[in-house]
């Protein structure tokens, strides 16, 4: 098992799968000749060719459009949005075209796409291009959601959303690209849909996803410190949301935060708190809080950003509300 | 200006007589279906957005006559016309609209989304613009996988001005798809005359943006349409370049059902005008004067297809609902076990 | 004061604002000639001439941009969406142009649009055009959104979000045009981020919004003919949500279910149910339950169409749950 | 092709030669401006993306010439040139890449989101496309208010391919709006050459989906685009006609602070070729040969450029970050009460 890069890891499941399966190809912004701007495409060009790594003009609602199309008749797209900021463009195709062909042709015409790409802030890169809006996808009955936080979620995660035969939104982190993690090599897959607990506790979950599962497991280890003991959940795909692990956790240490990188408002944590004081309610001993982005836009101040986003600070000061601790 | 000379029809041989009639069969059978779902409607026996095909007929017709059976196809919501032509049955299509189990979409669909897969007919699509992406990624999967399909879409003139349009050609231009690009200009997107919504009047010349091959059809004559629709399927499948076809039609009936015919946007005159050059009659008349059929037998053949869309309605009347369980069914595909 | 639809009542709103403020213009897709293509916009084109009742071309992502740059020199456009299915084709523009302009220009450059149109389904029309998508807008900092559910509020709301000066989200409801009420003649303004208690109770919270808040006085009804007294609560503005009113009524009822049309997955009431158990957890007697719409893309068939949605059964069941009847 | 033949400079009087080397300093100002930015960005100091306008200074400086102070302009995220031109200072700009309150975006914006509402400069947008609709919007208002501003929009050639491109010229050429579309042409969108993204050469040509006037205008020439830029302003203000420019140039630098200068989509020898045609040599050349300036005179304004740049430097390094509760600021415009 190779230590490699969450970017490396992502580069050999799109290279395993189109070596698997010829119907598999990359189309997006710079992912040939450039190498893919964040570089995960590098070597594929030279791989498998112009045909099947293909460069698109700036035109994020036409080739992800194209995905949906060639998806329709067989072809099993992954489509790369530069930064998944830029999928706002595209969204009309992802929810109107890709999420709703089965349904709408009575199981006719399935969409086995993936859509792929950076979300979320990186450093300073401003309003226009810090967003993670994954709960906007995550509201989309027909799609799927899914958020690898390490390098062999997202080799094992990716070759699961190719092989499925839905659309799968499938996020990535651009800080998380170069974090490194033992990675399987060949054949290493992880099913959609199943969370897996990080690390095991008694007093409190923490539930996240992505990059904030980092957040979460610096929270904890501050909190082990203080005697208190923290069960981190990672529930790296969104939709279907893993309920069975979510609950099996709060019901043994009967608190839950949760943390995530995005707004609050009708967050994927407002989803996952619902759920929780739903399905077990009697089992709380505190309100389920959320350590969520700040809910504005992002400045570009470095000092600024850093106060807009999740930290362990702010998580370890939620445990402890949770644990009437202050 | 779009050509209106007919082509030569000296040499009739019977299998060419025979196609011709079926030209008009398929083209009463689009105005028959119509006027019957128009009528199912005010007895709110369909329900939703209905868009009627009425006018539009040989555009339909003429273009499906061209194609081959794996070709892929895609339309706007206005699509009835188009499913018929390409073979989907009337029963099916009315049971869809009258939103049954045995409908082509199972009853989920509904009148702006019909879909027969086994016949490449992809859909219905309700975004104005949506789908000539979608179109131009079938052409995509056709050369990519070394076919010579071709992918075909309609749409109404006022969707070009959708980015959706500029991006879609745009690529289908620069990667040589084998995409046909139907524009039904009917001179209306809802109540917005063309002028009033596009900066130019010749849609055809959209195309020099992309320096597409393109060319003005005059859509009331069916011939007209498939002399065009055949070289614009020669250099797709043969040549892989796209074709941007301007077909001018006009739309007879309202937008759609709860549109009147003429309203706050057009006159009545100027409907009458456009209706003197409906495409079934003078389709019926090149073919009575050719010899090629005589009033009783475009009667009969009338009659045939009354026939037809009787039984059809008859047909979605008495289907049963879908189960409701089919309420759940179809939002993800069916669990698979992939073990590589 | 006169009885009128909620479309008159929209109707008389932008009149009222158009002959107020000659900045305020009326922007969208067969709002002039055709008078509206649900007639909102009757006689304001031979009221108000061309430039400010303006026809565009089907080009959403466009005329949304073009608002907003208008909004940006001074202007107060209202944009109106055919429906706000299409808005999605504008949310580029509605999100990172529109929701951070103020932010990233530093309070420079403001944006008092307004986009409306109809959201939701109406009937029988299929997958496409039946999407409840309030919960996007209400994710995003920097929007306001807001969506009345009788014909007054249309009105006053109307009012209150034109003279706003921020990017307001306002979603009518196809079904709620041909509904009739008593709305104030002339100026009459209903503040945005207000919720109104429909109907006051002591058992059980109903929180509805649009629609749905038909569906829960419906329910209200029906729940009372077996003595229990529900408090309706219509939210009227989604973002800011009125959280006091919310707050106010839970306490006193300590059980709550939420109603929307919308899909249930980091739908608006999640949002509403996370407020409520992290405020007032322990004046909870039981969990907060939603009645939402079923989480599959809307279906063309009648019958399967009227299961799909939110009904006074459901809501009445769920009530039944919460107040542990069952 | 690109006329790049110079408008004569025969009679020029003292007020044009002020002109002239003021074009020199704008240009100088905005290279040196560039340099310290690159430095600065290397050395930590500046975050984020950073996209530099080294090679294209004539665009700016030429088009902004013919511009009144009221008139409305949006940018692409490589705006520092266009910024600095209008007449943003050095210092607000500086301060803005450092992040620091007394930035043109108090620290919020950063390098992709310069403003100064009192000069019309409406933002550096992050989105390819995004700000075209928002000119075009700015254009409506101005005809809307009967005033004769124009609003000009500053994109690069990949933005073309957009559908908020074809959307917005569309609508600008059928409402007769005071627009002025100005794509600088920098041959390369990120990585990909021109002709790998359009399916046409010559993005001027786009113009003609849109019955729109166009021209084709050298970008290293500093004249020749105030020339082109003159009567799209005339066409624009007095005509309300807008006019799509493409203005042919080149980046000499790499896309981003992150990109190199030549990677796997360009050769060193073609960036070496294209430096042969700087701006600024050009027209230093020219000032020279006309007597209008010497090699001294012309060290000596760059030298003076350099002191303006070192002194904004200095002054963004320290200068305070915006306080801690700008975080929550301007997210909302202040609650007033309308009552009427
Ligand atoms: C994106 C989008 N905007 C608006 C609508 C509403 N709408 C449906 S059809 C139509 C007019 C389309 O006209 P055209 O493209 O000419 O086709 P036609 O109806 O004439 O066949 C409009 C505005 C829609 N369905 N999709
Ligand atoms: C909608 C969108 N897609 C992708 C990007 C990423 N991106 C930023 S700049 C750029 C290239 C733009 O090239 P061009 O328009 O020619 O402008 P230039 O950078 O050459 O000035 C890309 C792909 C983006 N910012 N927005
Ligand atoms: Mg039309
Ligand atoms: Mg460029």
């Amino acid at each position: 098992m190779a230590v490699i890069t969450y970017r490396d890891a992502l580069n050999q499941a799109l290279r395993e799968e189109m070596q698997r399966d010829p119907k598999v190809f990359l189309m997006g912004e710079e992912v040939g000749t450039y190498q893919g701007a964040y570089k995960v495409s590098r070597g594929l060009l030279d791989e498998f060719g112009p045909t099947r790594i293909v460069d698109t003009p700036i035109t994020e609602l036409g080739f992800a459009g194209v995905g949906v199309g060639a998806a329709m008749v067989g072809l099993r797209p992954v489509i790369e949005m530069m930064t998944m900021n830029f999928a706002l463009l595209a969204l009309d195709q992802i929810i109107n075209s890709a999420a709703k062909m089965r349904y709408m042709s009575n199981g006719q015409i399935g969409v086995p796409i993936v859509v792929r790409g950076p979300g979320g802030a990186a450093l300073q890169l401003g309003a226009q291009h810090s967003q993670a809006l994954e709960a906007h996808y995550a509201h989309i009955p027909g799609l799927k959601v899914v958020m690898p936080a390490t390098p062999a979620d997202a080799k094992g995660l990716l070759k699961s959303a190719i092989r499925d035969d839905n659309p799968v939104i499938f996020i990535e982190g651009e800080m998380l690209y170069n974090t490194k993690g033992e990675v399987p090599d060949g054949e290493h897959i992880v099913p959609l849909g199943v969370a897996l607990v990080k690390q095991e506790g008694t007093d409190v979950t923490l539930i996240s996803h992505s990059k904030s599962v980092a957040v979460a497991m610096k929270a904890a280890e501050q909190l082990k410190a203080e005697n208190i003991s923290a069960e981190v959940i990672d529930l790296r795909t969104i939709r279907p949301l893993d309920v069975a692990t979510i609950l099996a956790s709060v019901a043994k240490t009967h608190r839950c935060v949760v943390v995530e990188e995005g707004w609050p408002f009708a967050g994927v944590g407002a989803q996952v708190v619902h759920t929780i004081q739903e399905q077990i309610f009697d089992e709380l001993d505190a309100p389920v809080l959320r350590v969520t982005g700040v809910d504005v836009p992002m400045p570009y101040n470095k000092v600024l950003e850093r106060a807009a986003k999740a930290d362990p600070a702010k998580v370890v000061a939620a445990v402890k509300k949770v644990m009437y601790l202050e | 200006m779009a050509s209106t000379t007919k082509p030569q029809r000296t040499s009739l041989d019977a299998a060419t007589a025979d196609q011709y009639r079926h030209y008009l069969r398929q083209m009463l059978q689009i105005r028959r279906f119509e006027e019957k779902a128009g009528e199912a409607y005010s007895l709110g026996k369909i329900g939703g957005f209905c868009h009627l095909y009425i006018g539009q007929e040989a555009v339909a017709v003429g273009s499906m006559a061209s194609l081959r059976k794996d070709d892929y196809i895609t339309c706007s919501y206005r699509e009835h016309g188009q499913a018929l032509a390409r073979g989907i049955t009337s029963r099916a299509i009315m049971a869809e609209l009258f939103g049954k189990a045995a409908g082509c979409s199972g009853g989920k669909g509904g009148s702006m989304h019909l879909f027969d897969a086994s016949l490449g007919f992809l859909g219905g699509h309700g975004i104005v613009g949506g789908h000539i992406p979608l179109t131009t990624g079938m052409a995509f999967a056709a050369k990519y996988n070394g076919t010579d399909q071709v992918g075909v879409c309609y749409f109404g003139e006022a969707a070009v001005n959708q980015g959706a349009f500029h991006e879609a050609l745009n690529m289908a231009a620069l990667w040589k798809l084998p995409a046909i690009y139907i524009c039904e200009n009917n001179r209306y997107g809802m109540g917005t005359a063309l002028e009033r919504a596009s900066a130019i009047y010749d849609i055809s010349e959209r195309a020099c943006s992309y320096d597409m091959a393109n060319e003005v059809v005059d859509g009331q004559e069916v011939l007209a349409v498939k002399a065009a629709m055949d070289r614009a399927v020669k250099r797709a499948r043969e040549e892989k370049h796209p074709t941007l076809l301007e077909v001018r039609t006009y739309r007879f009936m309202g937008h759609s059902m709860s549109d009147p015919i003429h309203g706050h946007y057009r006159t009545k005159e100027e409907v009458e005008e456009h209706r003197k050059r409906d495409p079934i009659a003078l389709w019926s008349r090149t073919l009575i004067e050719d010899g090629v059929m005589t009033e009783e037998t475009v009667k009969a053949l009338d009659a045939d297809v009354m026939t037809e869309i009787e039984d059809a309605y008859k047909f979605a009347e008495e289907a049963p609902d879908p189960d409701p369980s089919e309420l759940f069914a179809n939002v993800y595909a069916p669990e698979v076990t992939h073990n590589g």
